[in-house]
């Protein structure tokens, strides 16, 4: 759509970056996008209709996989719904014609920071970063969490598979923190 | 401290920012309450030593607004709920 | 030198010979040792000064208790004063010196005022040094400052990282000695997820430091067996070199590791120590017991120490503290000290019982009923005078002398949320009590269960209460066997009778004369005792101490200890490092930076960035051959004017509101109306706390029926979004409203000028003319096909826009911006050219909405709309704050071009002598308008509307400047607004 | 017992046999004319100066605990009149006034030391906000300096000044600024109330008051009733629970304040500093302690003890000032209960009860302001009518829109 105007990671590079530090490897998405969609007041039924086989809805501190919607839940009646950027760039639009006016949509993608964190087993790694008990919850795990003063999204994918969305602003800041931490574990 | 989130489970009071009592929940109306009841309102705490009744905001969670009861003594939180059942039960509606 | 004390056995691997140094002299250790070992190994007994008499110190224990033996370990910018030398784990290399000692250890200048004791007795100084008045800051207090301290820290940034983390687990077990290894075998057998920290680098706790048997095997050997059964059990965690620091609420315990504290310096990447916050379900204290003196004449002297750490230094370090050693107790545990010490060979010349019964020791000199009463030896104990229970005085050849006053349970932590530990009258000691932390119990030793069969008993059925609580099952299994002396103690807390000093708290020197001046003041009370005589303020707390000076204290005024009182123990357990408890939040990590989409193109434009909060914003943009700052300055703010400047405003709070409700919601939030704000429209909005105060202002865009878009102040954007949730959720939970922060989502820049709107319309793709996108528009448009959205606002006085892209593209917009503009001469500008276009403008803005001023106090009061409820619409009528002589906000023109202004300074009318009862108020913001030639400024002036065109000073006693300045109208450009609406 | 330099010296060569109470430990009597509630450094010092500077006799001082166990005895020592606002700040300079005479005063060295204190400067914003307050202090008859980023170098140059996320650009000097040792300001001012003859009662706790006809006849102790004409409270950090005998509820919150002190060290930090990017201030004690603080914990408390995150948050703001602290080592911290009120600010004034005094919501600057304090509740209990340095100091400032808010935070305690 924007093919007059190129785009920037949140880092300020054309490409997304990844780092392999010991048996960490830290992969910036740059592929996916986002956007928030909230249950009005009192619609929900017209709204889970809505989504009904579209946009999973899943319960509190968990996401959900589909296609082409995943999402998250973040807030009470909210969630975060991620799609594959290349085909869905402008998918705040996509869900309000999908949701109607049962739903507030805003528009998330260039609000993040996606950094995908992979090992055989992260525990370790982000024992040191956040409180979240990884080696516990359960894979599907979705949570807002502080990492070295930075509010971030973390989803549990499995024992060595998480994402992370931090503000895209601080990803600088997040990465080196992520960094730094992998360097201090390995 | 931890707080068990009503829907999240427990969590570190660290995500969480304090407002103050849950009285702040009883905002007059400012078309028929005149400055004394917003005086009241706004600046006067019962302040107990004992359970208190409190607003926590979870900014690094949910953004939910919880009304938590704990004890000030000890800290012992005894109850948390959700700010907006509290409130809606309360009928402050819109 | 060589290792003259070593001796058979130990926990230390001889076949490696580590070299250290202490004050410049080689010595050699093994690993294994500690500082405190080796050096006595090697014949050293000398190991600091004390803090006020400057008396020669040598360790009093073997662990982190300790008082006296504090070096200052390492050098240069890793120089590491106060270390307790008996928990400082020895390293190849390591370089250790001593300190509060000038110009050596050995001849201490300031001993001088050991010889001054007399006079410098507790709380002295409050009786004195008031004569003459300025005497006390000129002469006396830095006489004594000088002389403050025990170590010294260098000037350097510490050259180490340090790392934080969490952990979980449903036990914790603080200490691995036999009650903590049992409990955490015993939960971890069961299941449950158990981390077990122990301070020391070996686990084990006093099974190391003595011979006993647990299960028919050495105690030490039983627990490395169990310390390897625990690592193989995947739900334990085992930490070693861990002390847990602190008991928090709810079960979060802080704890200390040292990472790298045993090594020369940290390995690449790693930290120095990592503290860790752990969430424990049910915790264990396992911390054990330590051993307390007692008092007597010169019982301070390097050699003189508890009788278990004598004997920790002989089982587990194979030190003999002397050749000759002696032993005072007034319990049965201090006899095992004589006995392993006899059995290794050292000749035990005496052990002095003050207790009339008791066993008697075979092959021993051991005198019943007897004391020492005195001792000899200036930098090192060499004799003992004893009293013999006939009365008989005695001088005994010594060099080391073992003292056992009993054995204090370390309750440190189950005292940590304040609760009172108790007095057990069978140990003469104080045990944890019953309403400490939540989930916490205690177990062996620390809880006053003092033999080696108790430790592993109660450690299991405290194991297994606590995993009874969290509903799980763990099993009693058969406890190794293991020795099971009752406790056998007669108090005896200090020799009586001498005239000389008797220490208790040997690091503050505070003696048991200090208590008797106390008692004598009526300081009697714990905490004036404490407070009045220094006790237990040292470094170690009062671990050694405290207790004693209780005692004392009770005898004194013919009260129980319990009556006296109980001494309770704040964190941290040991002294934490400050850059442990920051971790990596320094530097330039101190907070995360934020860096807004044209970051990298403003980088490489060689601009000046700015903090506003956590954001780095451009400043100004230098161009060649500027050489001020105001070069840079004045030529964006002209270009603007003249043609079009371009602004990065992404940092600028964005809130999505949706809903049926939202125009609603908006009226309540904002003094002014909003729903009826026409959709494609926006409005500025003034925003109250519900005290009537401004909060915060911002303009607010309706980009649909039940959809609008506020923008906050950078600086408020996160207290207005929670405001704002506040309003939804608790004020009118009913009400349908959505809120989502989009700040970081669009990237989103002002252009503005006169030629503003022909830039643009190089850009965007829609018709923006004054007809089609009218002043105060709003809407979504495109920018090459890609979504973006344009606001007619200006805060500069000049037609302009905001236009917002996805922030991905923001970089690529803001190159475009220039691009084209190069037709217009168009000219980025920074955070000072906005601050000065806005202050020409009169808008006010962090200076103004400083949280103590009224929408009246702006010059906004209008703006509060009495026709409906909005938060601080009613508190905001209160009488003082609608004052017709109230502050109000004005403009500030020197009368003279060339005068300079200063914010901050202060208005007086002409000729007003500069006293409170004239201050007529305050410049807010200052700047040099390049438009009008001369420095202007907003203010607060009393009564400032009726002000205008006056004259008055504003003056700046800070820096002795008083200029005449003209009281004008804040809007000093285009008071009209022609400008901004053509 | 009159103290002096020749005094210690003939105590010291005569085994120091001749020192005496420094107060005694009278039973209360049925009835006085001033009761003060309150053994704390505030309601020590009320006492002092009723019997001393206002002639009043017959007062007694009741503490629940120990004499000087209130926050005097659990702060940062700081004292300093620093402040912006017509409502504070000549109060604050005449308590300084107040600490520059006191121990010639009441015969105690408490140590007070005006070695300065710098507020450091991190923005533009910042600097202009100082430089208000600084003219307001000089208008007010206090002493106030702007140093630049240089001035502050040569004083500390160990600071961060090189490698800060937010950079020092100066400060805010107050020359007259410094520490006193708190606990012998507590101890002074009871010794020489109690050689006035005010009754110190120690383990005296208040359980009631007796009000009968909107006028207080006297208080319920732990140790029975005692009797008064006027009864001034002065309990900060329990304000609410003791007026709620009265049945009033405050403007006031309680919180709790952490403070620290490190291991004692070879002199670093010669006079007081704050660090104006974090939350951080120290000073370092005539022992070589570095003593410091923050924030409070936020929430309201009566525990006396407070949590991690601001334990390390402070730690924070203390490496990021001071990279040269990382090897100092956190000795010990404690929390004292701070009466958070509603504008910052503290309340000096009658009360609906007649005969009924209040002294209270001191924040966390009640410490510097304990001489003031004392002086000016003494004038009210004595004369019925504000202090003129305390006129602000009114419970009906709040009804009438007269905050004397610093911060500017409006209504919300913990931010103040």
């Amino acid at each position: 759509m924007a093919d007059t105007l190129h785009a920037l990671t949140p880092l300020g590079r054309p490409d997304p970056v990844s780092r392999d530090i010991g048996p960490y490897r830290i992969v910036e998405r740059f592929d996916v996008a986002l956007a928030s969609v909230a249950c009005r007041r009192g619609r929900h039924k017209d709204f889970a209709k809505a989504a009904k086989g579209m946009v999973p809805l899943p319960d509190p501190a968990h996401s959900a996989q589909g296609a082409p919607y995943s999402s998250f839940w973040v807030a009470p009646d909210m969630w975060f719904v991620e799609a594959p950027f290349a085909t869905h760039e402008d998918i705040a639009s996509e869900l309000k014609q999908l949701f109607g006016d049962s739903a507030s949509v805003t528009e998330q993608t260039d609000g993040w920071v996606r950094f995908d964190l992979q090992a055989h087993d992260l525990a370790p790694l982000l024992e040191r970063l956040c409180n979240v008990d990884f080696p516990q919850v359960a894979d599907g795990f979705a949570s807002r969490t502080l990492i070295e003063h930075i509010g971030c999204y973390l989803i549990r994918r499995g024992p060595g598979e998480g994402t992370l969305y931090g503000p895209r602003s601080s990803a600088k800041s997040l990465l080196h923190v992520l960094e730094t931490a992998a360097a201090s574990v390995i | 401290m931890i707080i068990n989130h009503p829907i999240l489970g427990p969590r570190d009071a660290q995500e969480f920012v304090y407002l103050g009592d849950a009285s702040l929940m009883n905002r007059p109306d400012g078309m028929s309450d005149g400055i004394e009841a917003f005086h009241d309102y706004l600046y006067n705490r019962d302040n107990p030593a004992g359970a208190h009744r409190e607003l926590w905001y979870h900014e690094q969670g949910d953004r939910s607004w919880l009304v938590v009861t704990r004890n000030t003594v000890t800290h012992e939180i005894l109850k948390v709920e959700l700010a907006r059942d509290v409130a809606s039960k309360a009928g402050r509606g819109k | 030198m060589t290792q003259v004390n070593r001796i058979a056995g130990g926990q230390i691997d001889r076949a490696t010979t580590f070299r250290f140094t202490f004050d410049g002299l080689p010595y050699t250790g093994h690993p294994g040792d500690t500082l405190a070992s080796a050096l006595l190994a090697n014949g050293v007994r000398l190991m600091g000064r004390s803090f006020k008499y400057h008396r020669p110190r040598g360790p009093l224990s073997a662990g982190s208790e300790e008082p006296n033996a504090l070096v200052q370990l390492r050098t240069g910018a890793r120089q590491e004063p106060n270390s307790r030398a008996t928990v400082a784990e020895l390293f190849d290399g390591l370089t250790a010196s001593s300190q509060n000692a000038w110009p050596s250890l050995r001849f201490d200048a300031m001993a001088l005022n050991d010889r001054l004791s007399t006079f410098f007795t507790a709380g002295f100084y409050y009786k004195t040094f008031m004569w003459p008045a300025a005497f006390w800051e000129k002469v006396y207090e830095p006489m004594i400052r000088r002389a403050a301290g025990l170590g010294r820290l260098t000037r350097e940034e510490d050259p180490d990282e340090y790392d934080k983390g969490f952990l979980h687990c449903d036990l914790l077990v603080i200490g691995a000695g036999p009650a903590g290894l049992m409990a955490a075998l015993t939960a971890g057998r069961a299941g449950a997820r158990v981390i077990l920290a122990d301070e020391d680098f070996r686990m084990g706790g006093r099974l190391n430091a003595e011979t006993f048997e647990v299960g028919g095997q050495p105690g030490a050997d039983w627990a490395a067996a169990a310390v390897s059964e625990l690592a193989a059990i995947d739900n334990v965690r085992l930490m070693k070199r861990t002390t847990v620091i602190g008991a928090f609420d709810h079960g979060i315990y802080g704890a200390v590791e040292r990472v790298s504290d045993h090594l020369p310096v940290p390995l690449p990447g790693k930290p120095r120590q990592t503290l860790w916050r752990i969430y424990s379900r049910r915790a264990i204290l396992a911390g054990g017991a330590t051993e307390r003196p007692i008092a007597f004449e010169n019982n301070d002297r390097p050699g003189i120490m508890l009788a278990g750490s004598l004997r920790a230094y002989a089982n587990r370090w194979a030190v003999t503290v002397g050749d000759r050693v002696a032993i005072f107790i007034n319990n049965d545990d201090g006899l095992r000290s004589a006995t392993d010490l006899q059995a290794k060979g050292v000749d035990v010349v005496a052990v002095i019982d003050a207790r009339a019964d008791g066993p008697l020791l075979p092959d021993i000199r051991h005198l019943k009923g007897a004391e020492v009463i005195d001792t000899r030896g200036r930098l090192g104990l060499t004799s003992i005078t004893i009293c013999q229970s006939n009365g008989r005085i005695e001088t005994i050849r010594a060099s080391a002398l073992g003292v056992s006053g009993g054995w204090n349970p370390n309750v440190n932590i189950s005292s940590h949320h304040r609760s009172r530990p108790v007095w057990d009258e069978a140990i003469q000691s104080f045990i944890p009590g019953h309403d400490g932390p939540p989930g916490l119990s205690a177990a062996g030793a620390a809880a006053g269960a003092l033999s080696t069969h108790g430790a592993l008993a109660t450690g299991q059925a405290q194991a297994i209460a606590a995993l009874a609580d969290l509903g799980r099952t763990a099993r009693a299994e058969l406890l190794p066997e293991a020795e099971d002396a009752p406790v056998s103690i007669t108090p005896k807390w200090y020799v009586a009778g001498g005239k000389g000093r008797a220490w208790i708290d040997p690091q503050n020197d505070v003696t048991v004369k200090d208590v008797k001046l106390a008692h004598q003041e009526n300081f009697t009370s714990v905490e004036h005792l404490k407070r009045y005589t220094t006790l237990g303020m040292a470094t170690d707390q009062g671990k050694t101490a405290n207790v004693l000076g209780l005692a004392i204290m009770a005898g004194l005024t013919g009260r129980t200890i319990p009556e006296t009182g109980t001494t309770i123990y704040r964190p941290p357990y040991t002294p934490v490092a400050m850059g442990t408890l920051a971790g990596r939040s320094r530097g330039r990590a101190f907070k995360p930076t934020r860096l807004t989409p044209s970051h990298a193109w403003a980088e490489e434009q060689g601009a000046v960035f700015v903090e506003v909060g956590q954001w780095l914003r451009t400043q100004w943009i230098p161009r060649p051959g500027e050489v001020h700052w105001r070069d840079s300055v004045d030529r964006e703010v002209l270009a603007t004017r003249k043609s079009v400047g371009i602004c990065d405003v992404t940092t600028l709070g964005k809130i999505d509101i949706q809903g049926t409700d939202a125009g609603a919601f908006l009226d309540r939030v904002y003094a002014n109306t909003f729903s009826t704000l026409a959709v494609g429209k926006c409005r500025y909005g003034l925003m109250l706390r519900e005290d009537g105060m401004v909060f915060d202002d911002g303009t607010t865009a309706r980009l649909g029926a039940h959809e609008y878009v506020m923008t906050t102040t950078t600086a408020n954007a996160v207290t207005v979004f929670r405001h704002l949730e506040f309003c939804r959720q608790v004020l009118w939970p009913d009400m349908d409203v959505q809120l989502i922060s989009t700040t970081e989502a669009w990237a989103q820049y002002s252009v503005a000028g006169p030629n503003a709107r022909r830039l643009l319309e190089r850009i965007v793709d829609q018709d923006i003319s004054d007809a089609a996108f009218p002043y105060m528009a709003a809407g979504n448009v495109t920018v090459g096909g890609l979504r973006a959205r344009l606001f007619r606002i200006s805060f500069s006085g000049e037609l302009a826009y905001e236009i917002a892209v996805p922030a991905r593209y923001g970089d690529a917009l803001i190159r475009r911006l220039v691009e084209e503009g190069r037709a217009f001469d168009a000219v980025v500008y920074g955070t000072e050219a906005l601050g000065v276009m806005r202050v020409e403008k009169g808008h006010v803005a962090g200076n103004e909405l400083n949280g103590q001023s009224t929408a009246l106090n702006m010059g906004l009061g209008k703006m509060v709309s009495k026709k409906k409820d909005s938060i601080g619409m009613v508190l905001s009528g209160r009488e003082g704050m609608v004052d017709p002589d109230g502050y109000r906000l004005v403009g500030v023109r020197p009368v003279s071009p060339e005068g300079k202004l200063t914010a901050g300074s202060h208005f007086l009318e002409i000729g007003a002598a500069a006293v409170v009862a004239n201050d007529g108020g305050w410049l807010t913001s200052k700047v040099y308008s390049p438009h009008l030639g001369s420095d202007i400024a907003l203010g607060y002036l009393k009564a400032g509307d009726r002000k205008i065109g006056q004259r008055m000073r504003a003056v700046n006693l800070l820096a002795g400047t008083d200029t005449e300045v003209e009281i004008v109208s804040p809007h000093f450009f285009d008071p009209e607004g022609e400008r901004l609406r053509g | 017992m009159r103290y002096s330099a020749f005094r210690v010296i003939a105590e010291a060569l005569t085994g120091h046999r001749g020192w005496t109470p420094v107060w005694r430990d009278p039973e209360p009597q049925a009835d006085y004319d001033y009761i003060i509630i309150g053994g704390g450094g505030h309601g020590l010092a009320t006492a002092y100066y009723l019997a001393k500077e206002f002639g009043q006799s017959r007062i007694a001082v009741l503490e629940k605990g120990y004499l000087g166990g209130g926050n005097v005895g659990r702060n940062t020592t700081i004292i300093r009149s620093n402040y912006l606002l017509d409502g504070n700040e000549p109060f604050y300079e005449f308590s300084m006034k107040l600490w520059e005479g006191l121990e010639q005063d009441f015969n105690y060295n408490a140590m007070v030391s005006q070695r300065g204190i710098i507020n450091l400067i991190h923005s533009d914003a910042q600097r202009d906000a100082f430089t208000r307050r600084g003219n307001a202090m000089i208008l007010n008859g206090a002493d106030a300096e702007l140093l630049d980023r240089d001035k502050v170098r040569a004083m500390y140059p160990w600071l961060n000044f090189d490698n800060a996320r937010f950079p020092i650009k100066g400060a805010l000097m107050q020359r007259r600024g410094g520490t006193v040792r708190h606990d012998a300001v507590a101890w002074g001012y009871a010794r020489g109330a109690d050689m006035r003859g005010v009754d110190l009662i120690q383990n005296c706790e208040v359980t009631g008051m007796r009000i009968e006809g909107g006028r207080i006849l006297g208080v319920e102790t732990t140790r029975g009733y005692i009797g008064a004409r006027k009864v001034g409270v002065a309990v900060a950090g329990s304000s609410s629970k003791v007026m709620a005998h009265a049945g009033m509820r405050l403007p006031i919150e309680s919180h709790v304040l952490q403070a620290f002190v490190s291991e004692g060290l070879k002199p670093f930090i010669d006079g007081v500093m704050t660090f104006g990017a974090g939350h951080f201030y120290v000073s370092q004690s005539d022992k070589g302690g570095l003593v410091f603080g923050g924030d409070i914990d936020g929430y309201n408390s009566y525990a006396q003890r407070g949590n991690l995150p601001v334990i390390e948050d402070v730690a924070e703001g203390g490496m990021a000032l001071m990279p040269a602290i990382g090897r100092a080592r956190l000795l010990r911290t404690w929390g004292g209960i701070m009466d958070m009120s509603m504008d910052g600010s503290p309340i000096i004034d009658r009360t609906p009860v007649d005969g009924l005094y209040f002294n209270g919501g001191w924040c966390y600057g009640g410490f510097k302001a304990t001489p003031a304090s004392g002086w000016c509740f003494a004038h009210l209990l004595a004369r019925d009518e504000p202090h003129p340095t305390a006129r602000a100091y009114r419970f009906d400032r709040f009804l009438r829109g007269l905050m004397i808010d610093e911060k500017g935070q409006g209504a919300t305690p913990n931010l103040h």
